[in-house]
């Protein structure tokens, strides 16, 4: 079916609000809107259910949360083990290639409106487990992440640091006061890793520059991803076969452009250049 | 003779529009998202691929644990109008409702003895 | 009352192939797959339906292997402990205990009284701990989240916090510590730490006498563990599994008594073994063991020893140990098992300081490994259970 | 080592100066001596450990090696320490040396908790175990090229930048 783009009225969101707009094309009711959204975002940001996509540690972090001295319920989160019931998926612990697809399919699976959570270092970027062969390097490389919490693992009160994070976040995008995250510019030029990688024989230099590419176009430098431009497998990314690029077929977005190819090519050829001169 | 049937009719009518109002409005109203990924619609397996159909024969064990279901749920079905109005009724009702529960106890007792709830 | 029909069903074969099983018996795949909130978490088991009751479980582990052991050949031996603590996160500092100890096998050094002594008591402190979070789960598994089994998880993991407070003043991190190095503690004990110590441990004798009237006298959690998953003694000495599961097998093998390690030569440990091997004995057999560590820790703090805790200084940059070439085994009562690790060192591995292969033996592997032998047979809410009981770690498993 | 023990295995092997985790053993007598030792106690499986050896030029004193596979296997006599056994549970550990696609004997005949552990190896190492009901690899997917645990495996591949 032809989807209308109505994305006027939710710039940067992934679902649109006929209500919303049925109401502003009447004449005489535009004035409810806002109210109206105030009050659906009260009611969405104070009844999270929230999906443990737990895997390891930070998914005994999330139980932890869910009993008695830190209880969640205070925040009118309840943790619903299916996807179909839930709003936030919180990726709790490390997600390695195997587990990656499977992670996707359930995030596909969840109705609109939809958030994501890294919760922890592993799912933030792998933590030191990101250069193994077997495990994903942050799940940016394939899920919109909302919020980031960072720890190994974080504790409980951390969690609720990032649930109020996304509170404030589902409001200010809401009501379009969102304005994605500057670029820290002295971040920029972290291209390097402080330890010393061994290089890596057979591995063609195109998937790293994909990678590059990928990771260069979340966040880092100035436009942060809204949540409705699903991440697109850039070429070939790093996850083992292109599993992934196969189950998402090309979204109609237009995907994301690196600022400057070519200042960002020398950047790339300098990295690769410094990789290999050890 | 008609007019004690009027009440019955407007609450079949009433039922049927609030219904359809509920599904109507949700289809045209509802928060829908802008791009709908491929397998949204799979069923729901723990994340994996569902393999194997489901149109299989299931076993007549089902159907039993089904009948016992329905006789309890329709027992509660009677139970709630004679609960909401027992205050008209008197005592007599609570001793004829306490003779259908028993029976009905007694029909629950047969079927554990008979092991329908277990799965031989 | 015991039902009459709960008697063990035979053994199966695991391997059973489909076409001999009833010919025309509509079977039913059925994935209890990676995100599944009773696998504990993500392992997958294709499950063969005929009906409720299962006919072949083919498990697929692998979805957490964070490459732990091709980690290793890069660390040095002070970089490894951290890593190990995220294989088994419920018992992160056995998991540094029993790496560190195969390292000061290798280097052949003795760990002093004191390092010792803390050794001991925080490894039975981290095994109440491990226990309380399989007995909550385990209830919860059986019970159901709104069925009355969440009321034990709750009180577990209230006592669990305890003794998370204890480990958070000793080394200032709720998970995931760090706190052991090669020849001692990095952490000596703070003020004021027995005190506390014991206030838990009064606490947690008093709720787990709370545990067991709200089980034992529950007929439904006795329905579904009573005669459920019952393990053979053979079987279990077959597959290797020396736990808590071992135990409630009629295995009368401990390692903390039959091969002493840290203070466990003085303390006489009372190891209690049942023989029935059902889902209702290996939880009994978690309780009994927390029993038993309360006694340990409160003998153990009659007597601190004083001394340094550490053998080597405390090792400034990640290169102050090297080892020779040789192999050693070490195997440690985990709380789910032995867990043992085998280390290859060789001059050769960047020039002594990495280990060149270390291979570690986890004990949830095995108990993992059942799941073929133990499922076939039973309907799929006992297998709930059965899983529930074997309280596998998968971050272990999949290392 | 109890004397019928040790008679047995220098019957086997010509000797019973065991060497824990030292002793090296010719491949094809690695189930013999699993079949003695089960026998006598030594009842429970712990683990198997493969480790690849790649090709060594002579070094200062060392002479050159070539490429080979070393699998460790330990057992355990689950016996409770009490006064007539004064060393309670002991481990014995042997290696068997291999060169590259040669197979060793699977001991999952003898203990089923074999199975698992060997097929982990096979993954990983890549060391082939003959008689084993389904070798399959146990942790990465089925068409996972090459085997991870080997020394010539990359530990690390260039990565984007920190984030």
């Amino acid at each position: 079916m032809a989807m209308k783009d109505n994305s006027a009225l939710t710039p940067g969101l992934a679902f649109d609000q006929p209500l919303l707009e049925k109401i502003e094309s009447v004449p005489g009711l535009d004035v409810l809107v806002g109210s109206l959204e105030r009050l659906m975002n009260w009611a969405s940001t104070n009844s999270f259910f929230v999906f443990p996509m737990a895997t390891s540690c930070c998914g005994i972090e999330l139980m932890t949360v869910a009993t008695g001295r830190f209880d969640v319920d205070r925040m009118g989160a309840v943790i619903r083990a299916t996807p179909r019931h839930c709003d936030v998926m919180v990726v709790a612990g490390t997600i390695t290639v195997k587990m990656a697809p499977r992670v996707k399919k359930l995030w596909d699976q969840m109705p609109e409106p939809k958030w994501c959570i890294a919760m922890g270092s592993c799912a933030i970027s792998g933590d030191f487990y990101r250069d193994i062969y077997s495990v994903v390097p942050g799940i940016d490389t394939f899920l919109p992440v909302d919020v980031y919490i960072p720890g190994c693992p974080p504790n409980p009160d951390a969690l609720y640091g990032g649930l109020m994070r996304l509170q404030d976040k589902i409001r200010a995008r809401q009501a379009g006061t969102f304005e994605p995250r500057e670029a820290r510019p002295e971040t920029a030029k972290m291209i390097l890793p402080a330890v010393k990688r061994l290089e890596d024989g057979d591995r063609d230099p195109l998937l790293s520059q994909a990678q590059l590419a990928a990771a260069m176009g979340i966040g880092l430098n100035g436009r942060e991803l809204h949540s409705h431009e699903q991440v697109v497998a850039v070429g070939n990314l790093a996850i083992g076969r292109n599993v992934l690029a196969a189950a998402y077929p090309q979204s109609d977005v237009e995907p994301v452009q690196e600022p400057a190819p070519q200042a960002k090519a020398e950047a790339v050829g300098g990295a690769e250049a410094a990789a290999e001169a050890p | 003779m008609t007019d004690q049937w009027i009440p019955a009719v407007v609450f079949l009518i009433l039922a049927g529009i609030i219904s359809s109002a509920m599904l109507i409005a949700n289809a045209i109203l509802g928060v829908r998202a802008k791009i709908t990924p491929p397998d949204k619609l799979d069923t729901y397996e723990c994340g994996e691929e569902p393999d194997g159909a489901a149109w299989i024969r299931f076993h007549p064990r089902y159907y039993l644990v089904a009948l016992v279901f329905v006789v309890f749920d329709v027992e509660a079905a009677f139970l709630l109008p004679w609960a909401l109005n027992i205050r008209g009724f008197g005592y007599w009702a609570l001793v004829e409702m306490g003779a259908f529960l028993a029976i009905l106890l007694l029909g629950w007792w047969y079927a554990v003895r008979k092991g329908a709830l277990r799965w031989q | 009352m015991t039902f009459s029909c709960l008697q063990p069903p035979p053994l199966p074969d695991p391997h059973i192939d489909l076409d001999a099983y009833e010919a025309g018996a509509d079977l039913m795949v059925l994935n209890l797959g990676p995100q599944h909130p009773s696998t504990h978490g993500v392992f997958r088991i294709k499950l063969v339906l005929d009906g409720e009751i299962i006919v072949k479980a083919v498990s697929y582990p692998g979805y957490l292997h964070r490459g732990v052991e091709k980690l290793f050949e890069k660390l040095t031996y002070a970089q490894v402990t951290p890593i190990v603590d995220k294989n088994d996160y419920l018992s992160p500092m056995i998991n540094e205990q029993a790496i560190n100890m195969v390292f000061e096998a290798g280097l052949g050094i003795e760990v002093p009284r004191r390092a010792r002594w803390m050794r001991t008591i925080i490894a039975e402190l981290q095994r109440i701990a491990s226990h309380l979070v399989a007995i909550g789960t385990f209830v919860l598994d059986v019970g159901g989240a709104i069925g009355g089994g969440a009321s034990v998880f709750m009180y577990t993991f209230r006592e669990r916090e305890l003794i998370l407070d204890i480990f958070e003043e000793l080394t200032g991190a709720r998970f995931h510590y760090n706190t052991h190095q090669v020849g001692g503690q990095r952490h000596d004990v703070p003020l004021g730490w027995d005190v506390k110590i014991r206030a838990a441990m009064d606490s947690i004798e008093k709720s787990m006498d709370l545990y067991d009237t709200l089980t034992s006298k529950n007929g439904i959690f006795r329905g579904r563990s009573l005669g459920v998953g019952v393990l053979g003694r053979d079987l279990a000495l077959q597959l290797g599994l020396n736990g808590p599961v071992g135990r409630a097998s009629g295995i009368d093998l401990d390692l903390r008594r039959d091969a002493p390690y840290h203070l466990y030569g003085e303390l006489d440990v009372q190891v209690p073994v049942l023989t029935e091997g059902d889902c209702l004995a290996r939880f009994r057999m978690r309780a009994l063991e927390v029993r038993e560590s309360i006694r340990l820790i409160r003998i153990l703090l009659e007597d601190v020893p004083e001394g340094p805790i550490a053998a080597l200084k405390p090792s400034k940059g990640p290169t102050a140990v090297k080892l020779k070439d040789g192999q050693w085994y070490v195997g440690v009562e985990s709380p789910r098992g032995e867990l043992g690790h085998y280390l290859i060192a060789s001059a050769g591995a960047n020039k002594g300081m990495s280990p060149y292969r270390l291979k570690i033996r986890p004990p949830s592997l095995h108990l993992v490994s059942l799941v073929p032998w133990l499922l076939p047979g039973n309907s799929l809410s006992d297998a709930i259970a059965i899983l529930g009981s074997l309280d596998p770690v998968m971050g272990e498993v999949d290392r | 080592m109890s004397p019928d023990l040790s008679a047995a295995l220098t019957g086997l092997l010509g000797t019973d100066s065991v060497v824990n985790c030292g002793m090296i053993v010719p491949n094809n007598l690695h189930l013999p001596l699993a079949t003695l030792l089960r026998d006598r106690g030594y009842t429970c499986y712990v683990t198997v450990c493969a480790s690849h050896w790649p090709a060594q030029p002579a070094l200062k004193g060392a002479p050159a090696t070539e490429e080979h596979f070393e699998v460790a296997t330990v057992l355990r006599d689950p016996t409770r320490r009490d006064a007539a056994h004064p060393d309670g549970s002991q481990t014995f550990s042997w290696r068997v040396s291999l060169a590259p696609g040669e197979a060793i004997a699977s001991l999952t005949s003898l203990f089923a908790g074999a199975d698992w552990q060997e097929r982990e190896q096979y993954d990983l190492v890549g060391v082939h175990f003959a008689g084993h009901p389904d070798l399959r690899r146990l942790m990465m997917d089925e068409d996972w090229p090459g085997h991870p645990l080997r020394r010539d495996y990359a530990i690390d591949t260039p990565h984007a930048p920190w984030r």
